[in-house]
């Protein structure tokens, strides 16, 4: 072993720190650490996936230490975590460039820190730490240029309260969890739920749920998100809606499945759940009339969508789920990053000295003709979000309605009900992608010709086409992460002594 | 191998052409041309051919296979040919539009993924192709602005509750036997279970008959095919929404196979009976809504709904002759529907985008051309002898009739005067009565719109009087469907009960016409007047001032209106209003209150802390 | 075969013609006139050929030859008294279809003159048509289900063998309700809607002058034929040439009796009739045929 | 009457059917309309001679122009009769047509008719009883056998006398000349 | 058992507070009194009465009687953050007045639906 996957998460951090430092060379630092932590990420990958590791720091043995615990699952979320955040912070480069560039910087990197940390942790309360950073760096980021962004602030007010209650609730939950066995240790707590027949053990997975679906942004839990995803910089929205709410649901399922065992009551709650949180999601969305907005709420349907496949609780719904993670990360910071750029075009254009995240549908009439590679990453964003082929997501729902019909019975008649909400989600979408092409608007003198912006364009829809074409190259590492999550005997077995 | 590299060059000609046209818009017509009649030629060349499961890609460990068998043969040659028929329509009708890149690129795109769709021998390509045909549709439709964005949006709606329809009931099949492609469902799919079927043919059976806006499920097919570009109207009407007819063929013969089909009891009646009610009410209602559009487009629409109930009907009967008249009728209509949008094109290109039937009139003598491919398209519309509907109406007719199902059989007649009166309105007003003044001037049609109205013309009159021609590839299409054969010749059906003979036909027509015509000769010869030379009450009055043809047929309009409403669509508006309010609704949950939100949370704990402490399952 | 080719539309052009002129003849005697001579017809259809005629155009000339070549096609495929050259090509479906010829061709014809007269002459035409194709098509079925073929000589000697279809059990309501059909489809009063003369000038023959009218009148005589031939070989059984022809005369006298003695039906009153008993009694009379074997 | 002369019939089948099959045009110029419907109807039946009445010039071969001709209506009179095809004959039914009859000194009225269009026959009377059609009609026909009624040749020929007639009453006529006017320098 | 019921007592009074009052800086209070709270739970969980401090180097005192040494630690990790999280709260609201005039969040209610 060459390298460490400590350092999936210490260089981040470091860099987090020496960002301000560097005055305006800052904006480079968030890329390289992104860049750094893809490369490592994706060495580890081939290492990771013939055994996972497990790395002790402060030199105690497992239970006793804080451990990191690098299965294929982690990897796999390090991985995209680090390509999303490498490619949205090369387009942050030229994005974000008013006001308070250099404490973005250092938030961003805080986020990226937080969310590896996060699935890389073995650790439930290192866990909460990690997600603690995640969280309130979200926060502060939802605020970016609070100063002069009225909404930013209400939105990050109004998340933080939440936020806060579930955070509360996930300390809350672990205090529990050490209150009955006496270890932070996910392996050794998991092997000491396995062995108890307490019946109160369904109150910390109760606070778990709660506290974690605040961030996952499951039904009800998710007032915040619609606020905070459309009101941040384009670069910010990305981020949350790519990778800080898959964070959240991660959370849970590793509660769910690793610790807990995945009792069949939570399961087909969570299915529910997930079920109610895709309708509503998609309902909201089908009647917004901000672009922005109305992709967050697209969102909410999205991780809906993820629910309920985890909530199916075998192997081919948590493949299926984790595919439209991936599936999702991609298509919706691509759209988000698309939508950015429209956004600021238009308000480089037509109001320079205002600060504006969000636009309403109709001013991106006709911008086809003026952004056609833009237009085409929002549109190929788009199908691939309804789940047309031959993007990533037909793909991923293709997965998630098998492993819904090889449960049968009352799955199917649920996975039937979640399709309808692909045919809302078609509704919306289209519109606005028949607003750009068809319509005729009033845009003049809109140029796009940012290279920096649109590089990870090119490659977000790139990704998109070709692992929808050749899904195969997910299945290896997909099929080992479900695998580690549904395992819970064997992730308990990776305790040492 | 052979079709992977049609599949190939399909899509990519596609793509290059959008690069091409970069390049140089006239490089990319030609270009499009090329690929389309390639297309062609390459499909042409397959013919007789009968080669399964050509594996070409792996997905999710599934191996992907196309084949070829006279089905899809039939339908792919249909394809080809329409779509190279309407890229060189295009070629003048479209100039000086915009984006035009775009609208090459989508044009060959739409053929290529129904190319796709023809030859795909599992059911995920299937769906792939079907799902690429969808969108690239839906921004065909969407092309042209204004109109066209509701039509493309209630298109792609009601096209994605189909296609998610059949993604659930594809993968329903490939969880219950374990494989995706279709002769090998077929044969595991004779062990299900009743229930099962229904379930699967339902699922399916929406989908399709989406497509082929079977009638609750139509709503979409009049405005699109009135707002999008006429040479795109032309391959919508003509083969895209066919494949809805190819789904069903393919679906009910070859995957579910005809015995399971038909031995389906689904509650009162045969399952087989339901569709082909279904299809007889799709001929009957709109082929009189039909009568009371003033839209010429809109007209051929809802025909393009009505004459699909024939195909269902014959289709869905599912004996020798009805199934052989029903696929027949898939190829004739789509002659003429295609024929007919292409005059309709022809007019609306030199009349300045004029398609209202009451404004326009007396262009037979300025667009001689377009006229005979209109007065040939609407007989074959309505099936006259020796035009090729003829010849797959009679056969629907007749097994009808011989199996006494006349109630189905007054359906499908009943129709054909409701398309005699509709069609006959269109070419009235449209090429007949007077020419109004402003369109004095117009000239003849440019020579791309008229070589496709030949040809097609030619195909109409060639398909009647030697209705063999198709009806050979049909028998084998029919027999590998496990149907007994017909005794086919080359001028139509020789079997027991009543036989069909064109060239009788065509001859006692030809002779009596000759003869005729030796009469007439007899006669003094006539002097010509020009229009304005009319008798008016002895009044002079120029024609072009008035025009009569207006509400051509107000006295049954008084009678038959009030029951002609299109009540699915009135249906689905209001399900539309009603589900906008509920989501109206529903975003009131985001009442942007904190406090609320925070009693969401605390809800959901309490929640979930009650579900859980009631179940202690672990 | 070609004696029978020949000889029928001989026939029908003779029978159609004297028809004509025993409809004007028939007509006057009830008025109380003395009458035209029964070979007025073929003088107005000399007449006409010397007269010398207008033509709007191609079209315009050949619509009037489709459309009587359209009739004089039907008269080979429609047996009269067991002579039918071509009655192996597709039965009373290839007959329903070209029936249609002759009011399309005419259409077209009168369409290219472009006066509006014609075009209400065709919508009236087509009204019409349609209005009493619906209880006509039930009629059709009723027989073709009741005897189980398309074929119109098979129908007729399946009759000679049990009796009248009009008078027999399953079809009696068929029979009746084309009985009230028949004025329609002839075109007589009260349902010479399409051409009537005092208000819209004839109709779609407002144009036609000459060698035109006169086709259109032969036309005329063969639309007469055909309808009663029809009528005769599906319900009366048919029979040898004579006994075929007193059914044809028996026939054409009650319609002519109708026609004088009725005013004119307007267009939407026309269809409500149609519509009305004559499609309920059709309708049930399809499912007598369909039930009762 | 030779109606039956089957030799006759076969040497001159024209002029045997345009004697026997005159076709009038159902046009009322004026109050002398009022003795043709029982003309035509029961009480004296003239369809027993072939004649009837029809709808549209197109189709007649008789034009009655039953009573005086005011200015407005001859220009619908010479429309339609432009529109008769030939053979064709017309017939001045009354007094008015003559000579302009009680309307002589009117300033809206015709005199006399054959100065815009050619007329075959005459029936005088004011207005002429329904008798003295029949006896214009068999009158007519003596003059079709003898080839005398040739009016519609006389309108080609002299159309340009005519159609300066006409357009001295008219004004200028909307209507392209039906017959080409040779010389056009005027 | 006490500190169990101060704790949940508190949390839930805190619960309470953010759900019901309108002030931005009372539901701020009102968190601030959920961490306390969950505090006051972490460490209980931990205590033993009569405990000592968890130090080994005096060997004399017997391990049972110390206290959990972890609670104490998550507790100090846990306040560090609500720390974080207070101060980054109150730095909110100071905007979200100067934005809307008002720290009513019944009036602060620009994001909905």
């Amino acid at each position: 072993m060459v390298v460490s996957p400590v350092l999936l998460i210490a260089v981040p951090l470091l860099l987090a720190f020496i960002a301000p430092l560097c005055g305006k060379a800052a904006k480079y630092i968030p890329p390289a650490g992104a860049l750094f932590n893809l490369i490592l990420s994706v060495i580890l990958i081939p290492t990771v996936l013939k055994s996972p590791m497990i790395v002790s720091i402060g030199g105690f043995p497992p239970p006793f230490c804080i451990n990191l615990f690098v299965g294929p699952l982690g990897i796999f979320f390090a991985a995209l975590i680090s390509l999303a955040g490498f490619l949205i912070s090369i387009y942050a480069l030229s994005y974000i460039r008013e006001r308070a560039v250099g404490k973005y910087h250092t938030l961003y990197l805080l986020l990226l820190t937080g969310a590896t940390g996060v699935v890389l942790t073995g650790d439930i309360f290192n866990l909460f730490v990690f997600y603690e950073i995640l969280c309130i760096s979200s926060y502060a980021l939802t605020a970016h240029n609070a100063h002069w962004h009225r909404h930013g602030t209400e939105a990050a007010v109004k998340y933080l309260i939440q936020g806060s209650v579930g955070s509360a609730f996930i300390l809350l939950a672990i205090g529990m969890l050490y209150g009955f066995f006496g270890t932070l240790n996910m392996a050794d707590l998991a092997k000491h739920i396995a062995r108890a027949h307490s019946s109160v053990l369904f109150i910390p997975l109760t606070f778990f749920i709660a506290g974690f679906g605040v961030e996952a942004a499951i039904f009800p839990l998710n007032a915040w998100l619609p606020d905070a995803h459309s009101v941040s910089p384009a670069p910010i929205s990305a981020i949350f809606s790519g990778i800080a709410i898959e964070i959240g649901v991660y959370a849970i399922m590793r509660v769910v499945f690793t610790l807990f065992g995945a009792p069949l009551s939570v399961m087909s709650v969570l299915l529910i759940v997930g079920l109610l949180t895709l309708l509503v999601g998609e309902i909201c969305a089908f009647r917004q009339n901000n672009i922005k907005r109305m992709s967050a709420y697209s969102s909410i349907g999205q991780i809906g969508l993820i629910v309920f496949a985890f909530g199916l609780a075998t192997k081919s719904g948590i493949t299926a789920g984790l595919f439209q993670i991936t599936s999702h990360a991609l298509s919706k910071i691509l759209l988000f990053l698309t939508i950015g750029y429209m956004i600021y075009s238009i308000r480089m254009k037509n109001y320079p000295d205002k600060y504006v995240t969000e636009i309403e549908i109709n001013s991106l009439n006709g911008l086809g003709k003026k952004m056609p590679l833009t237009s085409l990453g929002f549109a190929i964003a788009a199908f691939s979000l309804i789940g047309f082929p031959p993007f990533i997501g037909f793909s991923s729902k293709l997965l998630i309605v098998k492993a819904a019909l090889l449960k049968g019975g009352i799955y199917a008649v649920l996975m039937g009900i979640a399709l309808i909400a692909t045919v809302i989600e078609g509704a919306y979408f289209l519109k606005v992608v028949q607003g750009i092409y068809f319509r005729k608007g009033e845009v003049e003198g809109i140029k796009e010709n940012n290279v920096f912006i649109l590089v990870p364009f090119f490659i977000l829809a790139a990704l998109i086409i070709f692992a929808g074409i050749y899904p195969g190259i997910l299945t290896k590492i997909l099929n080992s992460s479900s695998g580690e999550l549904l395992n819970r005997i064997g992730y308990i077995g990776r305790l040492p002594g | 191998m052979t079709l992977k590299i049609l599949l190939l060059t399909a899509f990519g000609g596609a793509f290059v052409t959008y690069f091409l046209g970069k390049v140089s818009s006239k490089l990319r017509n030609y270009f499009a041309v090329f690929v389309s009649l390639t297309l062609f030629v390459a499909v042409a060349c397959l013919y007789g051919k009968s080669a399964e499961n050509f594996s070409y890609f792996k997905f999710f460990g599934n191996t992907l296979v196309l084949r070829v068998n006279s089905l899809s043969w039939f339908f792919a040659a249909a394809v080809s040919a329409f779509g190279a028929l309407s890229v060189i329509f295009s070629l003048d009708y479209m100039k000086g539009k915009e984006n035009l890149d775009f609208y090459y690129m989508m044009m060959l795109l739409v053929n290529a993924a129904m190319l796709g769709i023809v030859f795909a021998a599992d059911l995920v390509s299937f769906f792939v192709f079907w799902e690429i045909m969808s969108w690239s549709t839906f921004l065909l439709i969407s092309y042209s602005g204004k109109n066209a964005l509701p039509a493309g949006i209630k298109y792609i709606v009601m096209s994605l509750i189909g296609s998610m329809a059949m993604f659930f009931g594809i993968l329903s099949i490939y969880v219950n036997f374990h494989t995706l492609i279709i002769s090998e469902i077929a044969r595991g799919i004779v062990s299900a279970s009743s229930g099962y079927k229904i379930f699967i043919l339902v699922l399916f059976g929406v989908t399709f008959g989406i497509k082929s806006a079977v009638m609750p499920l139509h709503t979409w097919l009049p405005d699109a095919y009135t707002e999008s570009p006429t040479p795109f109207s032309a391959v919508l009407s003509g083969m895209l929404t066919r494949m809805g007819v190819y789904g069903f063929l393919l679906f009910f013969y070859v995957v579910a196979g005809a015995s399971f089909f038909f031995d389906i009891d689904a509650g009162i009646s045969k399952f087989n009976y339901i569709l082909c009610w279904l299809g007889a009410i799709t001929i009957v209602i709109p082929t009189f809504i039909a009568m009371l559009q003033n839209d010429a487009k809109k007209l051929l629409a809802w025909h393009g709904i009505g004459q699909g109930g024939y195909m269902i009907l014959g289709i869905a009967f599912g004996t020798s002759l009805g199934l052989a008249g029903g696929i027949l009728h898939t190829l004739n209509y789509s002659i003429c529907i295609v024929l007919l949008f292409m005059s309709v094109g022809a007019v609306e290109y030199r009349c300045g985008g004029v398609r209202d039937l009451n404004s326009l009139g007396g262009l037979i003598k300025k667009m001689p051309v377009a006229f005979a491919g209109a007065l040939l398209g609407i007989s074959g519309l309505i099936g006259l002898p020796l035009t090729n509907s003829f010849v797959s109406k009679w056969l629907i007719y007749k097994t009808l009739i011989l199996k006494s199902h006349p109630f189905l059989a007054f359906a499908a007649l009943i129709g054909t005067w409701g398309t005699i009166l509709s069609v006959y309105k269109f070419l009235h007003n449209n090429f007949l009565g007077e020419l109004p003044e402003k369109y004095e001037n117009i000239r003849k049609s440019p020579v791309s719109m008229q070589i496709p109205i030949i040809i097609l013309s030619s195909a109409i009159l060639l398909f009647g009087i030697l209705p063999g021609i198709p009806l050979k590839v049909i028998n084998t299409i029919i027999t590998s469907f496990g149907f007994n054969s017909l005794n086919v010749n080359l001028w139509g059906i020789a079997s027991e009960t009543g036989t069909l003979n064109t060239i009788n036909i065509f001859t006692a027509i030809l002779i009596a016409g000759s003869v005729i015509w030796m009469l007439f000769r007899v006669g003094k010869k006539s002097f010509p007047v020009t229009q304005d030379d009319n008798y008016a009450a002895g009044a002079y009055v120029p024609a072009g001032k008035y025009n009569y043809t207006a509400d051509f047929y107000a006295p049954l309009f008084k009678i038959v209106k009030p029951y002609l409403m299109d009540f699915a669509d009135k249906f689905f508006g209001w399900l539309c209003r009603v589900f906008t309010g509920f989501s109206e609704g529903v975003r009131k949950i985001y009442a942007g209150d904190v406090g609320y939100y925070v009693l969401y949370i605390l809800f959901f704990a309490a929640l979930l802390f009650f579900v859980q402490s009631g179940g202690k399952s672990w | 075969m070609v004696i029978k080719l020949i000889a029928l539309p001989l026939i029908a052009f003779v029978i159609g013609i004297f028809f004509l002129g025993l409809f004007r003849k028939i007509t006057a005697r009830i008025h109380r006139r003395y009458g035209p001579p029964l070979t007025q017809p073929v003088i107005d259809i000399i007449k006409l050929f010397y007269q010398k005629s207008v033509s709007h155009g191609r079209l315009f000339d050949f619509g009037i030859i489709v459309s009587l070549a359209g009739s004089l096609a039907v008269i080979l495929f429609l047996p009269f008294a067991g002579i039918c050259p071509l009655e192996s090509s597709g039965g009373l479906l290839v007959i329903a279809y070209l029936l249609l010829f002759a009011p399309l061709g005419i259409a077209l014809s009168g369409g290219e003159a472009a006066n509006p007269n014609i075009s209400i002459g065709i919508s009236r035409k087509l009204i019409l048509s349609l209005g009493y194709e619906v209880p006509l098509i039930l009629i059709l079925l009723a027989v073709m289900t009741h005897y189980k073929t398309i074929s119109i000589a098979q129908i007729v000697s399946m009759q000679q063998k049990t009796g009248w279809a009009v008078f027999s059990a399953p079809l009696f309501l068929s029979g009746i309700s084309y009985i009230l059909i028949l004025p329609a489809m002839l075109g007589v009063r009260p349902f010479d809607i399409a051409s009537a003369p005092q208000e819209i000038s004839s109709g779609v023959k407002v144009e036609y002058g000459g060698k035109f009218l006169a086709l259109a009148t032969i036309e005329h005589a063969f639309h007469l034929f055909i309808g009663i031939s029809l009528f005769v070989n599906l319900f009366l059984g048919g029979g040898n040439v004579f006994v075929f022809f007193l059914k044809m005369i028996f026939v054409f006298i009650a319609g002519v009796f109708v026609h004088s003695v009725f005013p004119r039906f307007r267009t939407e009153q026309a269809v409500k009739y149609l519509w009305g008993w004559p499609a309920l009694i059709a309708l049930l009379g399809l499912v007598l045929a369909v039930t009762v074997k | 009457m030779d109606r039956n002369k089957i030799s006759k019939w076969l040497k001159e089948p024209d002029k045997m059917s345009g004697k026997y099959s005159l076709w009038a045009l159902y046009f009322c110029t004026g109050c002398g309309i009022i003795e043709v419907p029982p003309v035509l109807t029961s009480r004296w039946d003239a369809e027993r001679f072939g004649v009837i009445p029809v709808a549209t010039p197109r189709q007649a071969n008789l034009f009655l122009i039953t009573g005086y001709v005011s200015v407005k209506t001859l220009r619908a009179i010479i429309r339609s009769y432009e529109q008769m095809p030939e053979p064709k004959y017309v017939v001045g039914f009354g007094s008015c047509p003559i000579n302009g009859g009680m309307y002589w000194d009117s300033y809206n009225t015709i005199k006399h008719l054959d100065k815009y269009i050619p007329v075959d026959g005459w029936i005088a009377g004011c207005p002429p009883r329904p008798e003295a059609i029949f006896v214009a009609v068999t009158h007519l026909w003596t003059l079709i056998d003898k080839g005398m009624a040739k009016g519609y040749v006389k309108y080609r020929e002299k159309y340009e006398l005519y159609r300066r007639n006409q357009e001295k009453v008219l004004g200028t006529l909307e209507w392209p000349p039906l017959f080409p006017i040779k010389d056009d320098g005027k | 058992m006490i500190f169990y019921i101060g704790s949940f007592a508190l949390v839930l009074t805190g619960l309470y507070i953010a759900a019901a009052k309108k002030n931005l800086i009372k539901i701020i209070m009102g968190l601030s009194l959920v961490d306390t709270g969950v505090n006051l739970f972490l460490i209980s969980i931990g205590y033993i009465k009569g405990g000592t401090a968890p130090i080994f180097s005096n060997a004399a005192i017997p391990g049972k009687t110390m206290v959990d040494p972890v609670p104490q630690a998550m507790v100090l990790t846990a306040i560090v953050i609500g720390l974080a999280v207070t101060a980054l709260a109150l730095s909110l609201v100071i905007k979200a007045y100067y934005h809307y005039g008002t720290l009513n969040v019944r009036k602060i209610k620009e994001l909905k639906w």
